[in-house]
């Protein structure tokens, strides 16, 4: 910062020197990023990472604590769980399905809804109508009672979760979307690319995406720690990611009834989540006040 | 001319941003009398309007501070007193209108919960007292049926309408000091000239120090007594007003009245000035106008020059009217 | 414009009772309150109507209903437990006499008589009547007489034993009387909803998924005056939530798992143990024509059953709370009753070496594959642990399984309609007399025209066809017996453990034994001042 | 006002009609109710003349137009499960929902609105972080295990407030502070934008020029300006709190309508599953119709527009 002037600053009242808020909002959310990459990288380099099989079962070792009680051993650093299986493996092989979950579920979700709502928005009319009262019917049904009825109907599958999340997610896009459409059909320079003979795919592509991918993105982030959230409760109705399959929802839900007695099953992928949905929300929340401050939809 | 209303001395505000320290306000210096009315004309960016935040200490934080500098309300200073005290003086002592009436009110609320709101504050009243006063005070600034008006909201109003409201609630307290930040520029012509008449019978009526901030020379020779030219945070140039427009001293104040078109005068063609408005973060040494300056001279480039007095209250800050 | 103001200084109140509430001194652990209030995981259908779920909500009909035959808390016939003082049976078998209790009333004050024993008969036996052992009744039952008000003679089409059983409270709600008159003048809804009986206890209330509430008749000729004025259960799914109700003294008795027991015998909680209520067996889903291919050769069954360390799983899946079962659909109830011995060497050893070479021998040593479907049960939390213990013990054995997932239902639908033959299901067969082991194998042992057979055994289903018609105990008892040891020699099935159900009760409730009759907690008898 | 509203209804009822017809198929798609309701050893017959009994034997068309038929009179069947008419078991659950869904609301206007506000007024200063950390907290964990822990602990050993069930106010707090704080994130984060917003407008710079107090600004002139995303967002959430807080109803055993929806699905219960889904596109609907006529109320340029 440049120096102060010459004339050494009046201390006056009322009137207090504010250095830190200038530089707080410039700076790339670097601990977000750094906890989503970390466990970016771990769900990618699982099978070097992870110090053991996460199937493996030795119910001998049953509800073993971690390494620093006095019953723990390195062998399993964060103990083991109702069955005996190395809880450390499983965070770490779970990061791969709890992240692929969220991931996956948003970017399908997204992509349909933007696409809803890209076309809604852009024709109008009947058209815009009819999709609108599909997205009200959507946003009507609730997500749980949907993955419940797919987990009992086809049995819970990671395909089926991602699905019913997926299927009722959609629709919040949609809206946003439209939402933001309409006001930038409203501004001169659509009306202009008419004008110039653009057919209704260019307008959209060239026009209408750039100017709603800012939302979209940030939207993404912020939906990623909600998917993960909804795995998890769905995994306490036995409708999540069924076991076997190590994912941090469901290893929570595990470990529920052990809360007090073996408090580390549920503990540490809680703690997963909450550094995965904590970041993946900041981002988010970062990407909001710099893309698109504007964004008063969640 | 007796004590002033409102004296300012070299004031100081300077704003943090990305590409470094801007020294919006660099040491301006004025006072305003009873019934006065100084027109602060400049470039935007050049720190008029900066200058009346710093006067009612509202300049936006985080980025910007009062650095150095007094302002004497009634010889009272300012910038000594806490944030408190400051809130009772706004609105009561020094009153404002701000530039976009469109903007100026709050859309969600009505225009008399907006009226009655300083009214109830500075005199106290209360209920249908309280209700009258405020139908009187439009009824000053020649608002129609002002009971009417009362209970309509701000986006049912024309923009006209809307800067009278804020102009009647300007003139509540009455103020001391009223600080007109450029209040016309978006009003269209025939509007606009209502307007200041309105403002001068306010002034003449409460006997009201009034700043006026523009960049309209037109306005400046109509409403003001004295102006004072602004450029890059610094005043380059101040006066009375015929003096200034008869016998500008400062090249700027010069080409800012040659690019004025005259009533009568010959075809010819009108001189802009040329170059870019100054960057303030970056600010080179001497005159900040010299790169823009007709007859700049080698000093100007080198060192910032002083005040030099032209006549009685009129002064100046170029090398021209250093004695050699 | 000061709405806002006023909204968030509500919002703030709210915070600040809150923080009050928070202050509020802790509920005392009440001594001898009016009040039982028994905490439980599942209501099952929270049916009222004894016709409508049958036995799985016995627990509450046992209080407000009498039973035609009375049993004690160990499963024995006892004459003063029903509305039946005396029975008996004509020589051939054929013709059962029932002489009825005097003075009983209905809580709407009816009289209870022979008309109203034969309504309830019919009714349990009839089109809306979805009651698990209704059926060999209607199959039986030719006649139902009235010749006194206190004295009903059921006629059978062949002679049999089972009447007064079937009847009686060890098996299921068949032989619950209901009032006659009150359900003609209102319908089955009404009674549905407000249920009327000659229990110790009166329906006052039920909110689906939260509560049933009754309160005490004044004097009752089965507890005499009730030493609780009310007794309200409440449905409390999660297991947390129904420990930190017990330690509120919120509620005396609540069902809890088998790995919280340790920790709550700690806290000075008395933990009541229903031993054996229930046989954790595990069985192969059939073909439509009988055994499918890999488990039709006996070696493939009996390496299976090798390969299970049912100790460990005792120890460690529950907790200590469940002991080995040897006999496939073993319920051990009724061996008490039919004097079937369990010998040492019929308990099946952990040895996967053998099962290994067994399962060579019969040509799959390469191992096959096979789905082990896991779901939750009630009163089985740990079912989904179990099935994925099960499936790594068969892995070991070079057997290739996959966990799939699903809900009972839909695990059921296949086994009934048999779309996928060879998977593997299981379910915590409740313990019950011999009289409910037989109406058990009837159903899953017995090949022609059931849908749930799992043995599909001929000579197993021709010991079972004579045992119906056998007037001879001791004929019968030898018949169970054979059928026992047939499906322990043939290896039908993978029996587990026999689990243990804890009940956690408040420090001051006092003696009670909740008992060996199926899904009955014989709580008036913690009620009872006799 | 009027056509606006009739509109909008209209718009709903064609909603809730697309929506009764996917309801009806995915229902039936569960499996076989039967199952759940036939003891195990009921044979074919059984099977056959319960289906006659229950109406599950009529081809699928006519089954939807006497569902539609029924439900446009206020009847929505008979579950098969319990035997009891459908609406009155919606009847016994709706209002327990309805109050932890409004406690819950209130829970989270309360932290949401100083949060926010606090959040924006001191942007990007220490108090700021703070207060977006505690509201994202309330997204990041599971709801059932903020529900289980505070069971454990705040009822189960420091037994301060009731574990479960309703039984007076201070059973509302617990489940109510869970459902609301999962809320507070998505509320405050957008107050605290539109304020950020609002903050730098003309008309709040004039408020402070007449010498406004600084509290009445931020709270009255600002806030109002700042409320419409945050009562669309409560209104969202608000019919989700009130149709399927599922997973607080099983820890805190509280006899809601999510409770009843998930029962009715694992035990294949079409007629409840029917109904659950339906009130829950009505709840929507009503929700959405008041949300409406809150904007206007907050914001008079709406009631004008329309």
């Amino acid at each position: 910062m440049a120096a102060e002037s010459a004339n050494a600053t009046l201390a006056l009242p009322g009137v207090e020197p504010t250095v830190g808020a200038r530089r707080a909002r410039r700076r790339w959310p670097v601990i977000s990023t750094s906890i989503i990459a970390a466990f970016v990288l771990v769900a990618l380099l699982a099978p070097l990472v992870s110090p053991a099989d996460p199937y493996e079962q030795t119910l001998r070792l049953r509800f073993r604590p971690p390494v620093w009680d006095e019953r723990g051993s390195w062998q399993h650093p964060l103990g083991t769980d109702r069955l005996g299986r190395d809880l450390l493996a499983r965070i770490v092989w779970g990061s791969r399905v709890s992240l692929a979950a969220g991931v996956i579920t948003v970017l399908l979700a997204s992509a349909f809804g933007a696409a809803v709502g890209l076309v809604a928005g852009y024709y109008g009319g009947r058209v815009d109508a009819f999709l609108m009262r599909v997205t009200d019917a959507t946003l009507s049904f609730p997500v749980i009672l949907l993955a419940l009825i797919l987990a009992v109907t086809v049995g819970p599958s990671f395909t089926n979760v991602v699905i019913a999340i997926a299927v009722i997610l959609w629709a919040r896009y949609a809206r946003v979307i439209r939402g933001q459409v309409l006001t930038l059909m409203e501004l001169d320079f659509i009306a202009q690319a008419r004008v110039a003979g653009a057919g209704a795919g260019r307008i959209i592509m060239r026009h209408l995406v750039p100017n709603t991918m800012n939302t979209l993105v940030v939207l993404v982030t912020l939906q990623v720690g909600y998917v993960i959230i909804l795995e998890a409760s769905l995994s306490f109705l036995g409708a999540g990611i069924p076991p076997p399959t190590p994912a941090w929802g469901s290893m929570i839900a595990e470990g529920r009834d052990f809360v007090t007695s073996a408090w580390w099953v549920s503990f540490f992928p809680g703690l997963a989540i909450l550094l995965v949905v904590l970041a993946f929300n900041l981002l988010g929340d970062w990407l909001r006040d710099t893309l698109d401050p504007k964004l008063r939809q969640l | 001319m007796a004590v002033p209303v409102i004296e300012v001395k070299d004031l100081h505000t300077h704003l943090v941003t990305r590409w470094g320290t801007v020294k919006a306000v660099d040491g301006v210096s004025f006072s305003v009398g009873e019934s006065e009315t100084l027109g602060l004309v400049g470039e935007s960016g050049s720190g008029k309007s900066m200058t009346c935040l710093s006067i009612v200490r509202l300049v936006p934080r985080p980025a910007a501070r009062i650095v150095s500098g007094e302002v004497l309300l009634d010889g009272e200073d300012l910038l000594a007193r806490s944030e408190r005290e400051m809130q009772r003086i706004r609105g009561r002592k020094v009153a404002m209108i701000l530039q976009d009436p469109m903007s100026s009110l709050n859309p969600v609320f009505s225009v008399g919960m907006q009226v009655r709101e300083p009214v109830a504050a500075y005199h106290g009243l209360r209920g249908r007292a309280l209700g009258r006063r405020a139908a009187e005070l439009l009824a000053a600034v020649k608002i129609p049926s002002p009971a009417a008006r009362l209970r309509a909201f701000p986006h049912q109003l024309s923009g006209g309408m809307r800067q009278r409201v804020v102009g009647a609630m300007a003139i509540a307290a009455p103020p001391r000091l009223l600080i007109a930040d450029e209040p016309t520029t978006s009003l269209d012509l025939t509007i606009q000239a209502q307007y200041l008449a309105l403002l001068k019978e306010l002034q003449e009526r409460h006997r009201l120090a009034m700043i006026f901030v523009t960049h309209n020379l037109g306005i400046v020779a109509r409403m003001c007594d004295r102006v004072a030219v602004m450029y890059a945070g610094r005043i380059v140039e101040m006066g009375p007003v015929r003096e200034l427009f008869t016998a500008p001293a400062h090249p700027y104040t010069r080409a800012l009245m040659e690019s004025v078109p005259r009533l009568g005068a010959r075809r010819e063609l009108l001189t802009a000035i040329d170059g870019q408005p100054p960057d303030l973060a970056k600010l080179p040494p001497g005159c900040a106008f010299a790169p823009r300056c007709a007859n700049v001279m080698e000093r100007c480039r080198v060192e910032a020059p002083p005040e030099i007095a032209v006549s009685a209250g009129h002064a100046t800050r170029c090398w021209l009217h250093v004695p050699a | 414009m000061i709405a806002m103001k006023r909204l968030i200084t509500f919002a703030l109140l709210t915070l600040g009772v809150t923080g009050g509430a928070l202050a509020a001194p802790r509920i005392v652990d009440a001594q001898q309150k009016p009040e039982l209030t028994i905490a439980l995981s599942s209501f099952s259908a929270e049916t009222l109507d004894p016709v409508l779920q049958g036995h799985n909500v016995k627990y509450y009909l046992s209080l407000m209903f009498d039973y035609l035959v009375g049993t004690t808390p160990d499963g024995q016939p006892s004459a003063n437990g029903g509305l039946a003082t005396r029975w008996e049976n004509s020589s051939d078998h054929r013709r059962w006499t029932f002489h009825l209790r005097k003075g009983v009333k209905f809580h709407n004050g009816d009289e209870m008589t022979a008309d109203d024993v034969k309504f309830s008969l019919e009714r349990a036996m009839g089109k809306r009547s979805t009651t698990g052992y209704a059926g060999p009744l209607r199959t039986l039952i030719q006649a139902i007489e009235t010749p006194a008000p206190d004295r009903i003679v059921i006629v059978t089409k062949e002679s049999t034993l089972i009447i007064p059983t079937y009847l009686s409270r060890a098996l299921s709600t068949e032989g619950v009387v209901v009032p006659r008159k009150y359900i003609e003048a209102n319908g089955d809804d009404v009674f549905a909803r407000k249920p009327v009986g000659t229990g110790p206890y009166k329906f006052v209330e039920q909110v689906t998924g939260s509560h049933i509430k009754m309160t005490a008749v004044d004097n009752h000729w089965r507890i005499g005056v009730p030493r609780y004025k009310n007794v309200t259960f409440k449905l409390v799914p999660e297991e947390t939530t129904r420990i930190a109700l017990l330690r509120r003294g919120e509620v005396d008795v609540a069902d809890v798992s088998r790995e919280r027991v340790k920790e709550l015998e700690r806290e000075g909680f008395p933990v009541h143990t229903r031993r054996e209520e229930a046989i954790l067996s595990v069985w192969w889903v059939l073909a439509p024509d009988g055994w499918p291919a890999p488990m039709k050769d006996k070696r493939v069954r009996e390496a299976l059953n090798l390969a299970v360390d049912r100790a460990e799983i005792a120890q460690s899946i529950f907790a200590g709370h469940a002991d080995p079962a040897p006999i496939p659909l073993g319920l051990s109830w009724a061996f008490r009753d039919v004097g079937f011995k369990v010998t040492p060497e019929m308990a099946y050893p952990y040895d996967p070496a053998r099962a290994k070479r067994l399962l060579a021998e019969a040509g799959q040593g390469s191992g096959f594959a096979l789905d082990v479907y896991a779901f939750q049960l009630p009163g089985l939390p740990e079912g989904k642990a179990f099935a994925e213990a099960l499936a790594g013990y068969w892995e070991k054995v070079g057997v290739k399984t996959k966990l799939v997932p699903v809900d009972y239902p839909a695990f059921r639908k296949l086994w009934v309609d048999r779309k996928a033959p060879g998977v593997v299901g299981y379910y915590n067969i409740a313990n019950r007399s011999w009289i409910g082991a037989y109406a058990l194998l009837e159903k899953m042992a017995y090949g022609p025209s059931k849908l749930n057979d799992t043995v599909n055994d001929p000579e197993i289903d021709g010991m079972i066809a004579q045992v119906m018609r056998q007037t001879d105990r001791e004929k019968i008892n030898a018949l169970m017996r054979n059928i026992f040891t047939r499906l322990r020699s043939e290896h039908y099935g993978v029996p587990v453990v026999y689990l243990h159900s804890p009940y956690a009760t408040s420090k001051t409730l006092g003696k009670w034994n909740p008992g060996s009759v199926m899904y009955d907690l014989f709580l008036d008898e913690l009620a009872s001042s006799k | 006002m009027i056509r606006f509203a009739g509109i909008r209804i209209l718009q709903s009822l064609i909603a809730l009609a697309i929506l009764s017809v996917v309801v009806f198929a995915l229902a039936r798609a569960t499996g076989d109710p039967l199952h759940m309701i036939l003891p195990m050893n009921a044979t074919a017959e059984d099977y056959a003349n319960a289906r006659a009994y229950l109406g599950l034997d009529r081809p699928y068309v006519e089954q939807y137009l006497s569902f539609v038929g029924r439900v446009v009179q206020g009847d929505f069947g008979t579950s098969l499960r319990a035997r009891r008419p459908v609406l009155e078991l919606i009847q016994e659950r709706l209002p327990n929902s309805l109050r932890l869904a409004v406690f819950a609301m209130t829970v989270s206007l309360a932290m949401a609105f100083p949060l926010g506000v606090i959040a924006a007024v001191n942007k990007g200063r220490a108090v700021d972080r703070i207060a977006q950390l505690i509201s994202v907290l309330g997204q990041s964990l599971p709801t059932f295990w903020v529900a289980i822990v505070l069971v454990e602990f705040v009822a189960g050993r420091l037994q301060w407030l009731p574990a479960g069930g309703i039984s007076g106010f201070a059973s509302y707090v617990l489940p109510g502070f869970t459902l609301g704080w999962f809320v507070v994130a998505g509320m405050m984060r957008l107050l605290r934008s539109g304020m950020l917003e609002v903050l730098d407008s003309e008309y709040v710079k004039l408020a402070r020029v007449k010498g406004v107090v600084e509290y009445r600004v931020v709270w009255l002139h600002a806030l109002k300006n700042a409320l419409i995303p945050v009562v669309t967002f409560a209104g969202i959430y608000f019919s989700i709190l009130v149709t399927t807080a599922i997973v607080v109803e099983t820890v805190f055993a509280w006899p809601g309508l999510g409770r009843l929806a998930y029962d009715g699905i694992t035990s294949r219960d079409f007629p409840v599953i029917q109904a659950v889904v339906l009130v829950t596109g009505v709840i929507v609907a009503v929700v959405n119709l008041c949300v409406d006529c809150l904007y206007a109320v907050i914001d008079p340029r709406i009631r004008y527009a329309r």
